[in-house]
């Protein structure tokens, strides 16, 4: 295999791992804030998607319809946290995971009802079609790159924001001591809200960036939802530094395993059973990692003991 | 009387905490019959000092030793097993049950995982006279059938208490059992105390100087990690070295 | 209101009849479903056992469900088609005698829940949540791949397996035989929870360090109700393979996991048997709604919406007083 | 004389009902919530639409949610409280694994108007199960045909990591004359090709055959369009069925598919069918719309001339349904031995017409094609 090949290989699974980390981050702190296991974070990646490719069959503008990936969750999320998230904060996990679980029913059923049994379209803009080379004759899909610098990009703001405005400062606080915001005479609901239609508004937009290259269906969400699950574990939940870094490693992990597990195979047994044992083994390695981390480190790797 | 036994033996006990020395060269003794108290300013490594004893922490350096065998290797759990037995600084009870089981888990805590599974949660009449004399022992007799959640806070520490004497302790480490008491229930619990101490080593950590000053045989002072004097309640109350460093000069 | 003692009986009687019912209107599905509800209804009071008892909320249950499923069907399939699987010291033919591969079911998952406790337990919280997850997840794509058995395809073994000279295939025998299975679990769990041990476990749940300080190894008494929640979860597991006479994948994925968590929770986690009307709840909403509307998913979500937010303590908690 | 007068009461009921044919209750169990609940939809409404006419024939839906488990108690329960005498209706097939077993071993007919699994038509087929689809290799082996003849040398050929998966690249590689650059297979329900994409883009190969049902495809012929890999694409019809095609967009425009079925061959009954499908239901008719609209004229075809009551006759009228009136909208059909159709396979090629895309017969891939597993299978 060519150096060229891996690299662009390490690119894809850096651009899949910016891409959980956008579903992971919204899930990190939506649990480190409000203590909220919230299974339909996969809904509003859906619903992102379903609303870009809406405004995009309606105005034929992309970067429309990526705005709308934003505002649409979020207002869905602040509709749902006012109504029926806020009262979970208090209950214990089984509860929210019974009434998130009914959420994600709710959510899938409504689109469906509203767009239709059949995947939706949703494509990229001609400018972003097709490849560019990188240094080093590495040819690389355009979109894909701007996925990678969007990721990097909300990532950076994600830090500045949590350490350097009033808001981060809040949410912080949050994180580490619940009764603290309220010594501080924060106002909590209101900052509950925010953090939530936050969460929404980045799972949308990871939602919409993802649409666009692959299928715009009802439950497209809960496949994202179980790795990004795997990746806030692997981080240490509420930790964004944590979500990074697990959705990176989860995504290099992945990719590098179905390039290179059934080569390997391939070394010690028969074609057929290597590609299939070893595309088998490929499927499991995010799962694989989280229990190793689990079993050496049982907080995550930035996780509070 | 029985002669003195060394019931707990600590010896040259260090501890770090990345930088922070919680523990330098602590050696002090309990023998039987003795109520030993620790106390010292918040900080000083009281409740530290007293997870190695019971075995959650382990010492850097140093021997721990519990009825003349050395006990570093082993776990909280075979300490429990040899008789060290430890109260909370926040009472830990099970909420959900009631007095009487609360106090019959202790009287159980004995048997296999495999017995535990083939016996019924019934108590039998040797162990249910026992809980009733461990109840009346403590006067939580008119609770026996109450949740334990919904105890007021001096009769949550004096169930802890029994739990802890139902296991039939070598040695009891009290963490703080007077934190959050009143004063009526501070005097009753320093009776109860002094009845028990009779015939039972304890070690106490203790923020109350009043119930420290009514029970103990033997005070060792703790700052900083270091046992800065140790001896009778009356060479404590005059030590200079102590009122600087805790008691600030007032008593 | 009812004494809880009560309310477990009139559960069991109420399935019991829905079933007679079924037959003497000689409407055979009516005791299907009741056979149905009584083999989730006995995996979901295994799970109770490890969620509502000792506080372990396992994502990964469906990992046991399916374990019992395969390895009772594999046994079927190879008595069938006479394949025999070499085993080094001797080859195992298989068998169709349930009693037999009810053994084999519980004992594989048992080991499984014993492999997969003694690392799992070792975290707590979220954490738990998602490392038992994980595991069920590996078994579940192993199962995807694993084409000697039908992979994604599944496995069929196109009869049920025989119990005596019982006729199995006759709805009402076979709910029977399963009434029967849920008896004599009920008995065993309600035994476990009333016992020492069970005892130990409640405790471990609300406090585990003074468990230790009891002298009590809270991750012995874990692994303990783990394994045997496991072994449990995979009889039911091996008779739902009877039922639909089919094993897939599909028992292994994390919607099983999340479904017989649904069950607890909406029954009531406070109670033994409170998975079982959760069970009854669940199934019935499921066939009703689906009968009435195409949308009965989007109904079914908002029902459920409503129960969490006005019946914390579940189902049960509407007929059982404290 | 009481006697007398009830027997030829019935005497006379029973003329009446062979004159005007038994009651027939089917029962349709098919995915109508969740992921891919579109086909199950189609195959529905096409299926509604045949047997609309037909007074006799009782319909019973079901929705299996895409859980084989769900589908068996469906099957189970259609079969023991409703009493139907013919289930049809799954689209995927590993639910038809599962209650096709169930389904013929109760005595009842199974016509499948989609799935075709290999196991079914070799050694577990069975008498009363029909396939009026296609066997599960049909396609790909057209496929592999058509890529021979259109000159491919060296094929990278892809599919999920599953049964239908690997039955698909075998039906490839039986009738590709070429060699085979890569096989890959993936996670089930992946949806991120780029790691697959540059692999193909740093292979050698000539041509690329994928096959990747539902979002799968979508997201893959998307992704390989992105990436501008200069290689011909060659699918199965799944993945440019007309309710797809509207997701997928520009990119799979040229993308040769090979299908049993297009909405433009050129027969009366098929004319017919999409007209009426149009009218309808506003929109226009998938593969799947076709498969259930053929399997529900069989069933139309077999009850003029049989009584559901008489199994065998009833068997029979169905088997020879393409001699005694069935007309297929795919044209030429008959049933195999196996009770598998045997027909014709086209190949199309996804065009632009007034600004929707669709597909366009190109040639006729494989001609009364039957299916490799005849001879296994032993009714």
């Amino acid at each position: 295999m060519s150096l060229q090949l891996f690299i662009e290989q390490l690119l894809n699974g850096i651009q899949f791992g910016f891409m959980l980390f956008l579903m992971s981050a919204g899930l990190t702190l939506i649990f480190g804030v409000m203590g909220l296991i919230n299974l339909a974070h996969g809904s509003f990646f859906m619903i992102g998607a379903f609303s870009a490719s809406f405004v995009a069959g309606l105005t034929g503008n992309f970067f429309l319809a990526i705005l709308a990936s934003l505002i649409f969750p979020a207002l869905i999320g602040i509709t749902v946290e006012f109504s029926i998230i806020r009262k979970l904060y208090e209950r214990d996990h089984l509860d929210q995971v019974l009434a998130t679980f009914a959420l994600i029913l709710i959510f899938s059923e409504a689109t469906r009802y509203i767009f239709g049994a059949f995947p939706l379209f949703l494509d990229i803009p001609n400018i972003l079609q097709g490849n560019i080379l990188l240094p080093g004759e590495i040819v690389y899909s355009k979109y894909r790159l701007i996925i990678i610098i969007i990721g990097l990009f909300i990532a950076i703001g994600l830090y500045f924001l949590i350490n350097r405005t009033l808001l981060g400062i809040q949410i912080k606080a949050g994180q580490n001591d619940r009764q603290m915001i309220r010594v501080l005479g924060i106002n909590i609901s209101r900052l509950y809200t925010i953090v939530f239609a936050m969460g929404a508004a980045l799972a949308g937009l990871a939602g919409a960036l993802i649409g666009a290259i692959q299928s715009v269906e009802v439950g497209m969400g809960e496949p994202v939802l179980i790795l990004a699950f795997v990746v806030i574990v692997i981080g240490g939940i509420g930790s964004i530094k944590g979500a990074l870094i697990g959705a990176l490693l989860i995504g290099v992990l992945d990719t590098m395993a179905r390039l290179f597990l059934p080569i390997f195979f391939e070394l010690i047994m028969e074609t057929s059973q290597a590609l299939s044992l070893g595309s088998s083994l490929a499927s499991m390695s995010a799962y694989l990692l989280m229990a190793l981390v689990l079993i050496f480190r049982p907080t995550g790797l930035f996780g509070k003991k | 009387m029985a002669e003195k036994k060394e019931i707990l033996k600590l010896s040259g006990i260090n501890k770090c905490f990345g930088n922070v020395v919680v523990a330098k060269d602590i050696s002090l003794t309990v023998i039987s019959n003795q109520l030993h108290a620790l106390i010292g300013p918040n900080g000083a490594g009281k409740t530290t000092l007293i997870k190695m004893i019971s075995g959650e922490l382990k010492p850097d350096q140093g021997v721990v030793m519990l009825l003349d065998r050395k006990v570093n290797h082993l776990s909280e759990i075979a300490r429990v097993h040899r008789g060290c037995i430890r109260s909370f600084q926040v009472s830990s009870i099970i909420g959900s049950m009631t007095v009487f089981e609360n106090i019959l888990l202790a009287v159980k805590q004995k048997r296999s995982i495999l017995k535990m599974l083939f016996r019924k949660f019934q108590s039998n009449s040797s162990e249910s006279s026992f809980v009733y004399q461990t109840l009346n022992q403590l006067s939580l007799e008119t609770l026996e059938t109450k949740v334990a959640s919904t105890l007021s806070h001096g009769d949550k520490r004096k169930l802890e208490l029994a739990m802890a004497l139902a296991m039939g302790p070598k040695i009891l480490l009290l963490d703080e059992p007077f934190a959050g008491l009143d004063q009526a229930e501070s005097s009753k619990l320093i009776e109860l105390l002094k009845s028990i101490k009779k015939n039972m080593p304890i070690f106490l950590i203790e923020h109350d100087m009043q119930a420290v000053f009514a029970l103990a045989d033997k005070i060792s002072v703790l700052n900083e990690g270091e046992i800065i004097e140790s001896g009778s309640v009356e060479k404590i109350r005059r030590s200079k070295l102590v009122q600087n460093a805790y008691l600030g000069g007032d008593l | 209101m009812l004494t809880e003692k009560k309310f477990n009986l009139i559960i069991v009687l109420g399935i019991f009849a829905f079933s007679l019912i079924g037959y003497v209107m000689n409407e055979p599905y009516f005791i299907t479903l009741a056979t149905k509800i009584v083999i989730l209804g006995i995996a979901g009071c295994a799970l109770n056992l490890i969620l509502g008892f000792g506080g372990m909320v396992s994502f990964g249950h469906a990992m046991f469900f399916g374990v019992g499923s395969y390895v009772a069907a594999i046994s079927a399939f190879h008595s069938m088609n006479g394949e025999s699987i070499d085993l080094i010291f001797f080859d195992f033919n298989g068998s169709s005698q349930m009693l037999f591969n009810w053994f084999l079911a519980v004992i594989f998952s048992m080991f499984f829940a014993l492999i997969v406790g003694s690392i799992s337990i070792r975290t707590s919280g979220v954490y738990f949540i998602m490392i038992t997850l994980a595991f069920a997840q590996m078994t579940y794509y192993f199962s995807l791949g694993w084409t000697k058995y039908g992979g994604e395809d599944g496995l069929s073994t196109y009869v049920r397996n025989d119990l005596f000279s019982i006729n199995t295939m006759l709805p009402l025998n076979f709910f029977i035989i399963c009434f029967a299975c849920l008896c004599v679990v009920g008995f065993i769990l309600n035994w476990v929870i009333n016992s020492n041990f069970g005892n130990f476990l409640k405790g471990c749940k609300e406090n585990e360090e003074k468990m230790i300080s009891l002298g009590l190894n809270p991750y012995t008494l874990k692994l303990t109700a783990f394994v045997i929640s496991g072994a449990i979860t995979g009889l039911a597991g091996a008779l739902y393979v009877d039922l639909n006479r089919f094993v897939s994948p599909t028992s292994l994925s994390w919607q099983t996991s999340g479904e017989l968590i649904v069950l607890v929770i909406l029954g009531g986690s406070a109670r033994l048997f409170g998975p079982l009307l959760g069970a009854i709840v669940f199934i019935l909403l499921e066939q009703f709604l689906g009968e009435v509307t195409e949308n009965w998913q989007f109904w079914l979500g908002v029902i459920l919406v409503l129960i969490v937010l006005y019946f914390p303590k579940g189902v049960s908690g509407l007929f059982i007083k404290d | 004389m009481f006697k007398k007068s009830i027997s030829t009461f019935i005497l006379f009921l029973l003329t009446i009902s062979y004159a005007y044919g038994d009651k027939v209750k089917v029962g349709m169990i098919t995915t109508l919530s969740g992921g891919g609940s579109g086909l199950g939809i189609d195959i529905r409404d096409g299926f509604a639409l045949a047997v609309k006419d037909e007074p006799n024939i009782e319909i019973i839906s079901g929705d299996d949610q895409r859980k084989p488990d769900i589908a068996v108690q469906l099957a189970d329960k259609m079969i023991q409280s409703d009493k139907v005498d013919i289930i049809t209706g799954i689209v995927w097939s590993n639910l038809a694994m599962a209650v096709v077993p169930a389904v013929v071993n109760q005595g009842k007919f199974y016509l499948s108007p989609n799935a075709g699994p290999s196991l079914l038509a070799g050694k577990k087929c069975h008498k009363n199960y029909f396939n009026i689809a296609w066997q599960n290799d049909n396609l790909h082996e057209a496929a592999g045909g058509y890529a021979s003849s259109a000159g491919f040398k060296n094929s990278f050929i892809i599919a999920p990591n599953y049964p239908a998966g690997k039955d698909a690249l075998t039906g490839y590689k039986r009738y590709f004359k070429g060699s085979i650059e890569n096989e890959v297979y993936t996670k089930l329900g992946q949806t991120d090709y780029a790691a697959e994409i540059a692999k193909i883009r740093a292979s050698n190969a000539d041509s690329v055959y994928f096959f990747l049902p539902g979002g799968m495809g979508i997201a893959f012929i998307k992704q390989f369009s992105q990436a501008q890999v200069d290689l011909p694409l060659v699918g199965p019809a799944f993945s440019f069925d007309q309710g797809i095609l509207k997701a997928v967009g520009n990119a799979a425009l040229g993308v040769k598919n090979t299908s049993q079925w297009s909405k433009d061959i050129e027969n009366a009954q098929n004319k017919k069918f999409v007209k009426d499908f149009q009218s309808a239901y506003g929109r226009l008719p998938s593969l799947y719309a076709s498969q259930g609209y053929d399997t529900g004229k069989i069933i139309v075809s077999a009850m003029a001339n049989a009584s559901i009551k008489d199994m065998d006759a009833f068997r029979e009228a169905l088997k020879n349904a393409p001699s005694q009136g069935f007309k297929s909208t795919r044209g030429k059909f008959s049933f195999s031995s196996n009770h598998h159709p045997i027909q014709d396979i086209y190949v199309r090629e996804v065009v632009e017409e007034n600004g929707t895309l669709t597909n366009k017969l190109i040639s006729s891939g494989l001609v009364d094609h039957s299916n490799f597993y005849v001879d296994q299978c032993k009714m």
